[in-house]
């Protein structure tokens, strides 16, 4: 019962989580993972792709056994399910890059507790076709690597004047090490909500300034 | 809207009539769900298992022969009281080292691995050891914490890595000391073979490592060179 | 060596001393004020249910004739103040901004003013219950500013015993000269007064606390006084607001009258020295209170000075004789810190106003938005309760006003000023405390 | 292929373990709780993220039960599953006959006299402390717009002459403008109510009329024409008696001198009767000492 | 009588006020705050100077254009930005490049201040965000020290003052070496005596001959304007006190325990930023307790943790983190920190 | 002071690495639950509860779990484990001490899927810490993480108090504020050094 009724194209399924319902920006999920591995664009993708595949793979396991699965050990369930693809993507992760593995450290095991994923499979795909659990899951999943690049585009050009690792600024540059730090992670996603909140709030003023008042 | 009718809380759910059925059902589905998931991560293991392994075997390659230069062979080795056993079962380095072999299979020396707590979190480096020469002969961070432009100088700073091209590291087995314990010393004060020149505003990072390579020189000293020769001998 | 100690504890903690004023009219003696054509007596000038009246329009009144009766406990009656021919019933403005209801008298021009009205009685032969009745018959209320009336400060409640009599003499409001010049003019009415008092409840001491600004006072009262009266004149800090009675209890007795209580329970009374001047005199002879002293001054004022000006006196007339300069004034009924402005030339004065102080137009103040609290303490470090104004500021603007109740103890805040005046950020936080107890307490009488 | 084998065998034990100690806790432990709890928290996401500020879903929909909290700050949830949510619980709530705050007041600054200039931080409460405002008539509305502060739907707007107007289609009757006003002008009325007296003064003829040019000097007219007893006279002012019903109609209001009764249309439009003197001012009246007028 | 034409005014009561308003209390400050920059001026030359001006003129800048952005009318009337920028200078070594310290200035401003409301509402000492960002961000350029009183002072700048904006500044070894002092490298007291276990002569200290930020060399300056805000009124002396007072104790404690390794409380209390934190920035009001305990509950943290972090911990001095983390903690102080009121009882029901 | 004293593994793991300010752990609560001190303080004692019970079942099961040569389904034991033994616990408050379980029981739920938890016993198993080491990282972390919410919860009660910029309202100062926190806690670096 979603929410969101069968009529409905499965477009705004996908793109609700990319922006709208950016689960970073709007609804402030699986910030631990955000904050901690954004310090390069790479880490970025890497962690995002990561999080995608496990939140489609869940998902769409989820939808498909939603009939199945008795309330009371649903949660388990899911958790269950969602440790075994983030294993599975912790391994494949492993054989293709351990660079990567390492730069990301624990927080790939992380994405277990990730409270996108358990929410995403509780509150759309265990009521909703595969098809748009999975579309819902993708949407989600881009939207939060969207998110991290976002941090980690700030971060990595301010921190260590680059971009996915290609010098930008030249030799001269002098880095801002504090972009890399803990506080830089807090201080960039920070900014960029105020920027979006900024955003909103300009535009509701021009909307209210076109709406004709009420009051009279 | 069959999904709204089926979760739509109105409708109240039947209170433990059939609770045994309902407990049997959930054992079952959990248990089943958690068997499948055993065997998909068991599967994905076993799949992956050899690129890993082949991954790792060449991240620990380049770090041993950037830590021995002209290394182009090694061989793993445990320390197990007082002897050396060649490649022992568990991973990882520990209470490993290396020997590392040259271009003609001669024996140029060991990679040992040392650790210690540096400015943010522990640090944990390679560094190479030569018997022939008595000295440290490479160093290299494989994993750290320190802060980007000062304390991860300690990886990236030429002038400091050259500090281990040649540390003295002259033992005496007689005392079963070093001769000269390795030491830092302020930014552009060193002077005698066995000191390290540190990084200028991270002294801590560099002291960590002069500190770390030092009790790790004091401690496998005196296990690794009584087997010097069997470690020439025991070319891979 | 008990006295050395009692003189280092004669104050209390935190307060503050503005500048005083004082020199405007304290050398200038009492001058009796003109009587005006009409005046305006209100039935309610003191705190309780207002008076009945008990003449009609039309009839004649002689100068001190009772003309409204009490109704109740908590009531004084009233006496004319001047002889003359009730006008009719009016609505007269109230210093708060409400309109109440006022016997309005045309005063005769020609008469003498003479107080024919009254009788002398034997107050050493009168029982504390029959002083009280005469002390509710005289119409006195606490002259010292808050007009509650004083018999009802004599009945003391079943179990309790008050063991010592406060007399206050502070007088710590900037400007107001009024007890000052009592104390000089009349010491012998205020022990006279004290004497009254103390019978009537029993009392075992006597102190006058009387602040060190004001020397002369302490001598003029120290020399009325015979050994066997046992009445001690204490001196105390020259400090705001020293007057007040849980203050001058801290200061005189170092006894702390319990949050929200009355001193009653640490067994002490306080008195305005007016207060009992006025019961010297008055009840001897069985006369209401018609008329008080009050220091009119100010900047604003050509002729500052304290005059004996009779109750139910509009401002207007006040304020004519006294001389008024150019330029549109705040016109103050009581001392600066807590005297409220009043919005019409036609409020008469009653019995509480001890001065009405004319001040200039103010700057234009910080209206609680160009500079926020920044923290400063200042007010934490003034506030005689030891309340915490800085808090129930911040919270009064987001009005948290619950919060302040159950937290911050928002309802002993005695609204003294001290914090407000202090604030470097101008913030007026007594106006946001007064409202937030005002609110506070309509919720609570909802709940 | 062993190590496979243990895995599953493994894991199927843990997890049937785990349900098991799971079932037989639920069923040894079970607590009964406000049945509606469960329900709400079956709508919600489950995502215990916390960020609606509640230690997790289920304390999330406790709050919400117990009206402690609304359901839109899940910020997880779709607005329609907020919309859900809203609906359940708001079933129990039933509906009735819209109810809004009327003001009792229209002395506006260009019609209703200053006596004094008060001057200190905006605001009805504050300034009502010091004598009253300032304003001529005791009872007027002091204009410092206290009741556009509070209403947390933004149904009040102050208007151009320092008056508040309430917008009855955002007005919810939460009665916020009616406990803060520090002269009682506001009150909470169905909109059914269409007759309605907005003045307050006591005061009397001219009086009255010397303050606030719209005052009801007390003349009596509106309640002579209602039908026996519908608007009675207390206290110089006119009283509705709104049970008399279809008794109330706009007649009632015509011969109003001073336009202080007035009908409130259905779309909130506000009539006066048409004997009333129409404002002309517009701009603000000076203030004046009662020594000039 | 034409008096009686004539308004009457409502005002609240009291009708009386203060002399003293926030805008006055900042510019005394300003004016003690002068003789300190000007020792640094005198201490470290040019470079110092416009540092000084640099940090100033950013934050001034930055607050009128938050509150342009804001459409609020400008707040530079209050002095209080200015106080920020001078104290943000006061705390950045003489030769930091300029544009890092305009990077101080805004962030001070924008991050320390307009973004909590403004004057009044930060949480945090504004100075000393700006100083903590510059510290992580750029950890070697605020650690590059020149010594005090270097002979070609005022007739050039120190190398790196001048870098380009978001360039890497020029070393600065020559130009110290070009000093000539016998012994000169421009390191610290704080940082000699950690690093290297060297001592300082506590005169020195006490003058404020030594290397170290612009406005922290003298002590006996920072004192004297100290004890001038303090004796007109301004300034808490309570905040100062308990901060001196704990560092005092715990580093005689330590010194007690072993004095080989430790430093001497005289050197404790007169090296490094101690008392230019103790006095200029801890005590600023805005986020310190209000309460009489909480006060020197929060003076007595700031001056622990300083001393722990410079004895204990990985930096050489610690104040600028203490005097943050003493921020941080005072909401929590004041609130545990209430008074009992006058006559308050045990236990009270309405 | 050694890297693996019972001293410095509580400090390191409290202030030095502070769970939520240095290494980015449990950050969701962080940003939900601190708004007030009341919530924020229960919320820092439930976690460091749970963080106890969940390092020792977890140091056993990984003992079971390396005897068996199975480390890869340490994961997904971790988990179901610490998931399961949390709620075993929330409803044995429910029932017995229903006090205790309005005081920290509403809390656990929120607490299972929580970085920090999961993240502890990963850590402690990188470590290698044996069982007192365990006991002490979770004791140290849980009061860390308690720390960190309470002062984050003291001064977001105070802003509340203030005219923050309407578009600052909300979660982007709430991060802003938890950098800032973040930067004084990097004085205590290379504490214990
Ligand atoms: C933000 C920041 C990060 C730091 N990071 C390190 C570091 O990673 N390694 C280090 O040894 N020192 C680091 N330090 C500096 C040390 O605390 C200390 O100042 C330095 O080691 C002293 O070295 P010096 O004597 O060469 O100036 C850092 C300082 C700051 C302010
Ligand atoms: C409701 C009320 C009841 C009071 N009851 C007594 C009383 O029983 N005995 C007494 O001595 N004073 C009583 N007082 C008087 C106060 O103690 C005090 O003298 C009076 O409020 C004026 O004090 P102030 O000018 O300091 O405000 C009462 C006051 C109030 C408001
Ligand atoms: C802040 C404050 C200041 C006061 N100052 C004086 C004062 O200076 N002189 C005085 O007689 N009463 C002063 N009072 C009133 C006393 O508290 C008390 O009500 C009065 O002395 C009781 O005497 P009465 O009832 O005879 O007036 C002050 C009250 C308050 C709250
Ligand atoms: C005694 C005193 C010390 C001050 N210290 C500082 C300071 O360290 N940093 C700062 O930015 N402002 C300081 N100020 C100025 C002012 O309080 C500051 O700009 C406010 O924090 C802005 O809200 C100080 C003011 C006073 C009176
Ligand atoms: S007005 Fe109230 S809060 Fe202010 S100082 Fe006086 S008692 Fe304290
Ligand atoms: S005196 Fe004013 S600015 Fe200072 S703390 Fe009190 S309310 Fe705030
Ligand atoms: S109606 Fe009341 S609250 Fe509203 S502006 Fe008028 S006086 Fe103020
Ligand atoms: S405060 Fe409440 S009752 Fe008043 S107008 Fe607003 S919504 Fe309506
Ligand atoms: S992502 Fe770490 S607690 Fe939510």
């Amino acid at each position: 019962m979603t929410a969101t009724g069968m009529s409905e194209s499965i477009w705004p399924v996908y793109t609700r989580g990319l922006w709208r319902e950016n689960p970073v920006f709007v609804m402030q999920l699986g910030m631990c993972p955000t904050l901690a591995v954004s310090n390069s664009v790479i880490n970025s993708l890497s962690m995002g792709l990561a999080t995608l595949a496990v939140l489609v793979a869940s998902s769409a396991l989820v939808s498909l056994m939603r009939n199945v699965i008795p309330k009371q050990v649903r949660i388990a369930t899911y958790i269950v399910i969602i440790a075994t693809f983030v294993t599975v993507v912790d391994y494949a992760l492993q054989a293709i890059s351990l660079d990567i593995h390492k730069a990301l450290g624990a927080f790939i095991q992380l994405i277990v507790v990730n409270c996108i994923i358990l929410g995403r499979a509780e509150a759309f795909a265990s009521k909703n076709s595969v098809v748009r659990a999975i579309t819902d899951a993708a949407g989600m999943g881009l939207g939060f690597t969207f998110a991290l690049i976002c941090l980690g585009a700030v971060r990595e050009l301010l921190g260590n004047g680059s971009l996915l690792g290609f010098d930008v600024f030249g030799p001269q540059f002098e880095p801002w090490a504090i972009m890399i730090l803990p506080p830089g992670g807090f201080f960039v996603l920070g900014a960029w909500l105020l920027v979006f909140a900024w955003f909103k709030e300009r535009s509701a003023r021009t909307a209210a300034r076109k709406e004709p008042s009420h009051a009279g | 809207m069959s999904e709204q009718a089926q979760s739509n809380p109105l409708v109240r759910r039947p209170v433990a009539e059939n609770a045994a059925a309902e407990t049997r059902k959930m054992i079952l589905t959990l248990s089943s769900v958690a068997a499948l998931s055993g065997m998909l991560i068991v599967g994905v293991y076993q799949y992956t298992l050899p690129y890993i392994e082949a991954n790792r075997e060449a991240m620990i390659e380049k770090a041993v022969f950037t830590v021995v230069p002209g290394g182009v062979q090694k061989r793993a080795y445990g320390f197990s009281d007082g002897a050396v056993i060649p490649d022992p079962a568990s991973a990882g380095f520990g209470e490993r080292f290396y020997a590392v072999y040259g271009e003609d299979r001669s024996f140029l020396g060991t990679a040992l691995e040392a650790s210690a707590q540096g400015y943010q979190d522990t640090i944990r480096i390679l560094y190479g050891y030569s018997p022939e020469k008595a000295c440290v002969v490479g160093m290299t961070v494989l994993e750290s914490k320190e802060t980007p432009g000062l304390g991860d100088k300690i990886d990236l700073d030429p002038v400091f890595k050259a500090n281990f091209k040649a540390l003295d590291a002259a033992f005496d087995s007689a005392s079963g000391k070093l001769v000269h314990e390795v030491t830092v010393t302020g930014h552009g004060k060193k002077i005698n073979p066995w000191e390290i020149d540190a990084i200028s505003g991270a002294t801590i990072s560099s002291k960590a490592v002069g500190a770390m390579i030092n009790r790790s020189l004091q401690t496998n000293l005196p296990r690794l060179l009584p087997h010097v020769d069997a470690l020439k001998e025991n070319t891979p | 060596m008990l006295g050395l100690l009692n003189q280092w504890r004669r104050t209390f903690s935190h307060g503050l001393h503005p500048p005083e004023h004082k020199e405007l009219t304290a050398k200038r003696p009492v001058v009796r004020l003109p009587f005006p054509e009409v005046l305006y007596v209100p039935l309610s000038q003191h705190t309780g249910a207002p008076a009945k009246p008990i003449v009609r329009p039309g009839q004649e009144v002689v100068r001190g004739e009772p003309i409204a009766e009490a109704d109740g406990f908590v009531s004084v009656p009233m006496h004319a103040p001047a002889t003359g021919r009730v006008r009719s019933f009016e609505a007269v403005p109230s210093p708060r901004g409400r309109l109440v209801r006022a016997i309005a008298i045309d005063v005769y021009p020609s008469s003498d003013q003479a107080v024919l009205y009254g009788a002398p009685q034997d107050i050493d032969a009168m029982s504390p219950a029959e002083l009280i009745l005469a002390v509710q018959e005289s119409g006195v209320v606490g002259l010292g500013g808050a007009a509650f009336p004083t018999h009802v400060k004599l009945r003391v409640p079943e179990g309790k015993h008050i063991d010592t009599i406060i007399v206050n003499g502070c007088e710590c409001e900037p400007y107001l000269t009024t007890d000052h010049r009592l104390m000089l003019e009349q010491p012998g009415a205020v022990l006279k007064g004290l004497a009254i008092i103390r019978k009537a409840l029993g009392a075992e001491r006597a102190i006058i606390g009387i602040e060190a600004n004001k020397p002369d006072a302490v001598a003029a009262l120290r020399s009325v006084i015979r050994p066997e009266d046992g009445v001690e004149v204490c001196v105390v800090e020259s400090k705001y607001p020293q007057g007040a009675e849980k203050m001058l209890i801290k200061s005189l007795l170092n006894r702390e009258v319990p949050a929200g209580g009355l001193p009653v329970e640490v067994g002490a009374a306080v008195f305005n020295v007016a207060t009992l001047a006025q019961i010297g005199e008055l009840l001897p002879i069985h006369q209401g209170l018609i008329e008080r002293i009050m220091t009119v001054t100010g900047e604003g004022i050509e002729r500052p000075g304290n005059y004996l000006v009779p109750l139910g006196t509009p401002i207007r007339d006040v304020l004519r004789f006294t001389g008024l300069r150019e330029g549109n004034p705040r016109v103050i009924f009581g001392g600066p810190m807590m005297g409220p402005t009043i919005a019409s030339w036609d409020t008469p004065v009653t019995k509480g106003v001890s001065g009405i102080l004319v001040l200039p137009q103010a700057v234009p103040e910080n209206n609680g938005s160009a500079i926020p609290c920044i923290k400063c303490g200042a007010c934490v470090n003034a506030c005689p309760i030891h309340l915490n104004p800085c808090f129930l500021g911040q919270l009064a603007r987001k009005r948290r006003y619950d919060a302040m109740d159950r937290q911050y103890h928002l309802l002993d805040c005695f609204e003294c000023g001290c914090c407000t005046y202090v604030c470097p950020a101008e913030i007026p936080l007594v106006q946001q405390f007064r409202v937030a107890k005002q609110i506070v307490r309509e919720r609570k009488a909802q709940a | 292929m062993p190590e496979m084998l243990t895995a599953t065998i493994f894991m199927a034990l843990l997890g049937g373990l785990l349900s098991l100690g799971l079932a037989t806790a639920n069923r040894r432990f079970y607590v009964k709780e406000d049945p509606r709890i469960d329900d709400v928290e079956a709508l919600l996401p489950g995502a215990n993220c916390g960020t609606c500020g509640q230690p997790g879903c289920r304390a999330f929909a406790e709050a919400v039960v117990q009206a402690q909290a609304t359901p839109v700050q899940c910020t997880v949830s779709a607005p329609a599953g907020v919309k859900a949510i809203a609906a359940y619980l708001g079933v129990a709530a039933g509906t009735a006959v819209k109810r809004v705050a009327r003001l009792a007041c229209a002395g506006g600054s260009n019609v209703a006299w200053n006596r004094a200039s008060y001057s200190g931080s905006q605001s009805c409460r504050g300034a009502a402390l010091v004598s009253g405002g300032g304003k001529g008539c005791s009872w007027a509305c002091l204009g410092m717009g206290d009741c556009a502060e509070v209403c947390t739907f933004g149904a009040i707007t102050m208007n151009q002459h320092g008056l508040p107007v309430v917008d009855e289609e955002k007005c919810t009757a939460c009665g916020d403008c009616v406990a803060v006003c520090p002269k009682g002008l506001f009150s909470i009325h169905s909109v059914t109510h269409q007759l309605w007296v907005s003045c307050k003064s006591l005061a009397e003829g001219d009086a009255a009329l010397a303050e606030c040019a719209v005052a009801c000097t007390a003349c009596g007219r509106c309640a002579a024409d209602a039908p026996e007893g519908a608007v009675v006279m207390i206290n110089n002012l006119p009283v509705v008696d709104y049970g008399r019903g279809r008794d109330l109609t706009k007649e009632i209001i015509q011969r109003c001198p001073t336009g202080s009764i007035v009908w409130i249309s259905e779309q909130g439009v506000v009539e006066k009767g048409a004997a009333a003197m129409p404002v002309i001012r517009q701009s603000p009246l000076p203030v004046v000492s009662e020594a000039k007028r | 009588m034409t008096a009686h034409g004539s308004i009457l005014e409502l005002q609240v009561s009291p009708h009386l006020h203060t002399k003293v308003n926030v805008s006055s209390i900042m510019l005394h400050v300003v004016y003690s705050i002068v003789p300190v920059c000007l020792f640094g001026v005198y201490q470290f030359g040019w470079s110092a100077l416009a540092l000084i001006v640099t940090t100033t003129l950013s934050c001034l800048l930055t607050e009128r254009v938050v509150c342009w952005a804001a459409g609020k009318p400008s707040t530079l009337g209050d002095c209080s930005a200015l106080i920020t920028g001078l104290l943000l200078a006061l705390t950045l070594p003489p030769g930091l490049p300029l544009w890092m310290g305009a990077v101080g200035g805004v962030v001070s401003i924008a991050l320390g201040k307009a973004l909590f409301g403004g004057i009044g509402f930060n949480l945090f000492n504004p100075a000393l965000v700006g100083r903590a960002f510059l510290q992580a961000a750029f950890p070697v350029a605020i650690t590059t020290w020149t010594p005090a009183g270097a002979p070609q002072r005022f007739t050039s700048f120190v190398p790196s003052t001048f870098a380009w904006p978001f360039s890497r500044p020029a070393s600065v070894d020559a130009w110290i070496a070009a000093a000539g002092v016998d012994g000169f490298t421009g390191a610290t007291p704080l940082s000699l005596q950690k690093f290297s276990h060297i001592g300082t002569d506590i005169g020195d200290l006490f003058l404020g001959t030594t290397a170290g930020s612009i406005g922290e060399t003298s002590a006996l300056l920072i004192l004297v304007c100290g004890i001038f805000l303090i004796w007109q009124g301004l300034m808490d002396w309570r905040i100062p006190t308990a901060v001196l007072g704990t560092a005092f104790i715990t580093s005689l404690a330590f010194y007690v325990l072993n004095p080989g390794i430790y430093p001497s409380p005289a050197f404790m209390m007169f090296s490094g930023g101690l008392m230019l934190g103790a006095i200029f920035m801890a005590t600023d009001m805005v986020g310190s307790p209000v309460t009489p305990l909480g006060v020197w509950i929060y003076g007595a943290v700031i001056g622990l943790v300083t001393v722990v972090i410079r004895l204990k911990g990985g930096l050489p001095d610690g104040v600028m983190y203490a005097i943050l983390l003493g921020n941080a903690l005072t909401p929590l102080i004041d609130q545990w920190t209430q008074p009992r009121i006058f006559g308050q009882r045990k236990k009270q029901h309405v | 002071m050694p890297d693996d004293s019972i001293t410095y593994i509580l400090l390191n793991s409290c202030i030095i690495n502070n769970f939520v300010l240095s290494a980015f752990l449990g950050i969701c609560p962080f940003l939900g639950v601190s708004g007030r001190f009341e919530t924020a303080s229960r919320m820092g004692l439930a976690v460091t509860f749970v963080m106890i019970v969940s390092s020792l079942c977890a140091y056993a099961l990984n003992l079971v779990l390396v005897s068996m040569e199975m480390e890869f389904l340490r994961l997904i034991c971790y988990i179901a484990v610490i998931a399961s033994s949390v709620q075993l616990v929330e409803m044995v408050l429910k029932r017995y001490s229903p006090a205790l379980f309005r005081a920290l029981g509403i809390f656990l739920p929120l607490i299972t899927t929580n970085c920090a938890i999961l993240g502890l016993v990963l850590f402690q198993t990188f470590k290698g810490y044996n069982l007192v080491q365990c006991l002490a990282y979770a004791i140290g972390a849980g009061a860390g993480f308690t720390l960190a919410l309470a002062i984050m919860s003291g001064l977001r009660e105070q802003l509340a108090l203030h005219d923050v910029p309407s578009m600052a309202r909300g979660a982007g100062l709430t991060l802003m504020v938890a950098g800032i926190l973040s930067l004084a806690f990097m004085g205590f670096a290379g504490l214990g050094n």
